[in-house]
């Protein structure tokens, strides 16, 4: 099983050289300790900067200069500033190439469930809905199953959905997966000393498996 | 130019009225405009509708609008780092629209912009699109989203001229571009206030012509949310 | 009958301090030229400039820097330099209080036509349709009458229209006159020494006199 | 950050293909891509669609495309102040889309904006909305409109640094920044390229998420259509 830092790790060797991210908070927010600065990439934060640096020393923090979980932060050199309604045109628009987010489910075909449990108080979507409408590329990175054993890679949702048809990817603590074009998980890698039988146990959405199934490789 | 000083934030919102639709800038605490918040506190003002991407915390920003019950109506992306906010709203008093933070954007713009309507795609398929207009172009679903105005918008800014021209600083512009545009009546604080001709004119975020009210507020606490620093 | 200068002179009565405004090519721009400067009004250009200024010496002559009409400008202390899609999120958002413009014809309810004649090559509408579906104060400056002698005050547009239903008041060589509601002009007021009578002869659409109609005073 | 840079105009051009649809920046001559468009000069493609507010002149700008007979349709507010242009237009040579010049700029803006569509007030009543969905909000009538996008979009900025954050000068800036987003491949000249970290991130204004090549032009002549001067 991976820890949270070993799924981060995993899904930053998805991210190509120059590509433009926009990381969710949580596990996501951990891929970047693990994107090599030589593939240039860029991480985007929806309330409106291009180029998220290093958390601020104590003499750098800027209250004017937060990212999107409102944690004081710094830019890179190239950094570049904008509004809200130039970030979401940005997102919309289908420039930023890859969205890394967290999820409560995720269905078979794609649909993600993130931002609302019914009987809880409801805190809002952010930007979550415009981010899984819009992005080109859409990874999840998530347990696989809940904290009372239910799978999160389920049939249907049954929670209310955050996007229909989005999440191209998904890395859990025992699993890289693909969802297929035409449904259901692929199974494309297993986590170290993962067995397929407990993969299969553990996910109640269609499993598609062919051929060897390799452990991943760190 | 027009000077469109006004002399303080009580000054500035003297006519905002019960039951009034109000705009405020800022994401998180970052970039609100606290004078106009303050002097709106003041106020003997009631029933108000708030556009603001989230909601201020308990003791700070629009959450000490919601403590005084000032405030019917929340339109917001993410709300709720605020106890009262959730007493409020379970108990019915406070009525929540919860908008995705690029619709809700976007909204504001094209109130601004004279766009009655667009067509997106956040929330296809989602409770977001319940009651909406549902199209599809180019093979893929998008929803009918109407404009927001606002009788008041109040927007923050790093400096600005007596004219009304602002420029902002890092991501505390946020939301303030569009809902400047979008107030009927737009009164903005600024950190300075400039004669007109010391901004560069390549350089301004807002054109004066959205701003009807501006002066230079005091005091800014510019409270942190999340204060994170790394180790050296 | 007023001359071009007479025409904008009149027109420039119309403005109300700390005014927005958008002027068009022709008769229009001459209205720059008599508007106190302590009214406070700031032109705006539709290409992305407000706050135009007086046309520059040789020497501050800046291909960067020109109005809608192509012509070298330079800018007041104050002004803000803008893209098209944020000129027009202005001027369709109602930001821009009054916009004067030249016009072929204006029909009683308030048509405009101004930009196509069938059969001569068409260049464009420009800015002129986006303007006058949006301006809240529409005044229109032309001629009473073509030079061919034909009122161009007409009952309904003969020429392909710009906008519908959006001119507020005209000035004419021949007189000054509102657009009603209900539709009609109203005549407000004479040219020196032009009668009613010629004013009748010369209105092809309805024309509505109420009490006395003043002659214009400079 | 990633270096956009190309080494020169050929070389930015290079893939342009027979057919393509290219947007270029610029009002009539201002702010035009004058390297680009002498590059594309030298390509042997024709059919292309080219969506700019203007068509330049006889001698300068597209209208060398035009006369070159490598442009199918225009898609633009104001054409023609260019003989060879209404030659090719009454001979059919050419076809002309004729747009108004706010909804035109809002086409380009949405189809960067990922808005597939929206309603304007512009050319309610008129030709323009022939064949167009009108429909009332709030009492007053609309057009729908549809987003423009490009196979390439040619932008001019002033300033520029290699991962493409650009800052224009004066109203040179005009159709350039909705177009940087509103192309599949968007290919900058700048009068200055400088390092990243040069340019001031508040000051941007076209990020360079929107840029895929940039390169510094050379001999820019920036030709002027209407020198008009006062009398000192």
């Amino acid at each position: 099983m991976l820890t949270k830092e070993q799924i981060a790790q995993r899904i930053a060797k998805e991210v190509k050289k120059g590509q433009y991210i926009n990381l969710g908070i949580g596990i996501p927010t951990l891929v970047a300790n693990y994107i090599p600065a030589d593939l240039d990439v860029v991480l985007q934060s929806e309330n409106g900067l291009l180029g998220i640096g290093p958390f601020p020393t104590e003499a750098e923090i800027d209250p004017d200069l937060i990212n999107a979980g409102k944690q004081t932060i710094t830019m890179v050199k190239g950094s570049a500033i904008f509004s809200s309604s130039e970030s979401f045109a940005m997102i919309r628009g289908g420039h930023v190439h890859l969205t890394i987010l967290g999820a409560m489910e995720v269905s078979e075909n794609g649909d993600i469930a993130n931002w609302k449990v019914p009987g809880k108080m409801v805190k809002g979507m952010g930007g979550a809905m415009d981010l899984v409408a819009s992005a080109k590329n859409i990874i999840v990175a998530m347990q696989h199953c809940s904290k009372d054993g239910q799978s999160k890679l389920l049939k249907q949702c049954t929670l209310p959905i955050t996007g229909i048809r989005c999440v191209k990817k998904i890395v859990t603590d025992l699993a890289v997966l693909d969802v297929l074009p035409e449904g259901g998980f692929k199974l494309l890698e297993r986590a170290p000393d993962v067995s397929i039988e407990e993969i299969k146990s553990k996910t109640e959405g269609k499993l598609v498996i062919e051929g060897s199934v390799p452990e991943m490789v760190f | 130019m027009i000077d469109k000083t006004i002399s303080n934030a009580q000054a500035a919102v003297a006519d905002v009225f019960t039951g009034a639709t109000l705009m405020f800038g800022g994401f998180g605490l970052s970039g609100i405009p606290e004078n106009c918040i303050k002097a709106l506190l003041e106020k003997d003002i009631t029933g108000l509708t708030c556009i603001s991407n989230n909601a201020g915390v308990d003791d700070f920003g629009i959450g000490l609008m919601l403590k005084k019950r000032m405030v019917r109506k929340m339109i917001s992306s993410y709300v709720g780092e605020n106890a009262e906010f959730e007493r409020q709203l379970l108990s019915g008093e406070l009525e929540v629209d919860l908008i995705p933070q690029g619709t809700l954007a976007e909204r504001i713009r094209a109130g601004g912009a004279g766009i009655p309507a667009f067509f997106t795609p956040a929330g296809v398929g989602t409770e977001v699109a319940v009651g909406k207009e549902v199209r599809e172009f180019d093979g893929k679903l998008y929803l009918l989203e109407r404009w927001l105005q606002a009788d008041f918008a109040f927007v923050k800014a790093w400096k600005g001229d007596t004219a009304g021209n602002l420029v902002y600083k890092g991501t505390a512009r946020n939301f303030n571009p569009m809902m400047a545009a979008a107030g009927k009546i737009t009164i903005a604080e600024v950190e300075e206030l400039v004669p007109v001709g010391e901004l560069d004119p390549n350089q301004i975020h807002t054109p004066g012509i959205y701003v009807q009210r501006i002066f230079q507020g005091v005091n800014y606490e510019k409270r942190i949310e999340q204060r994170t620093v790394r180790k050296v």
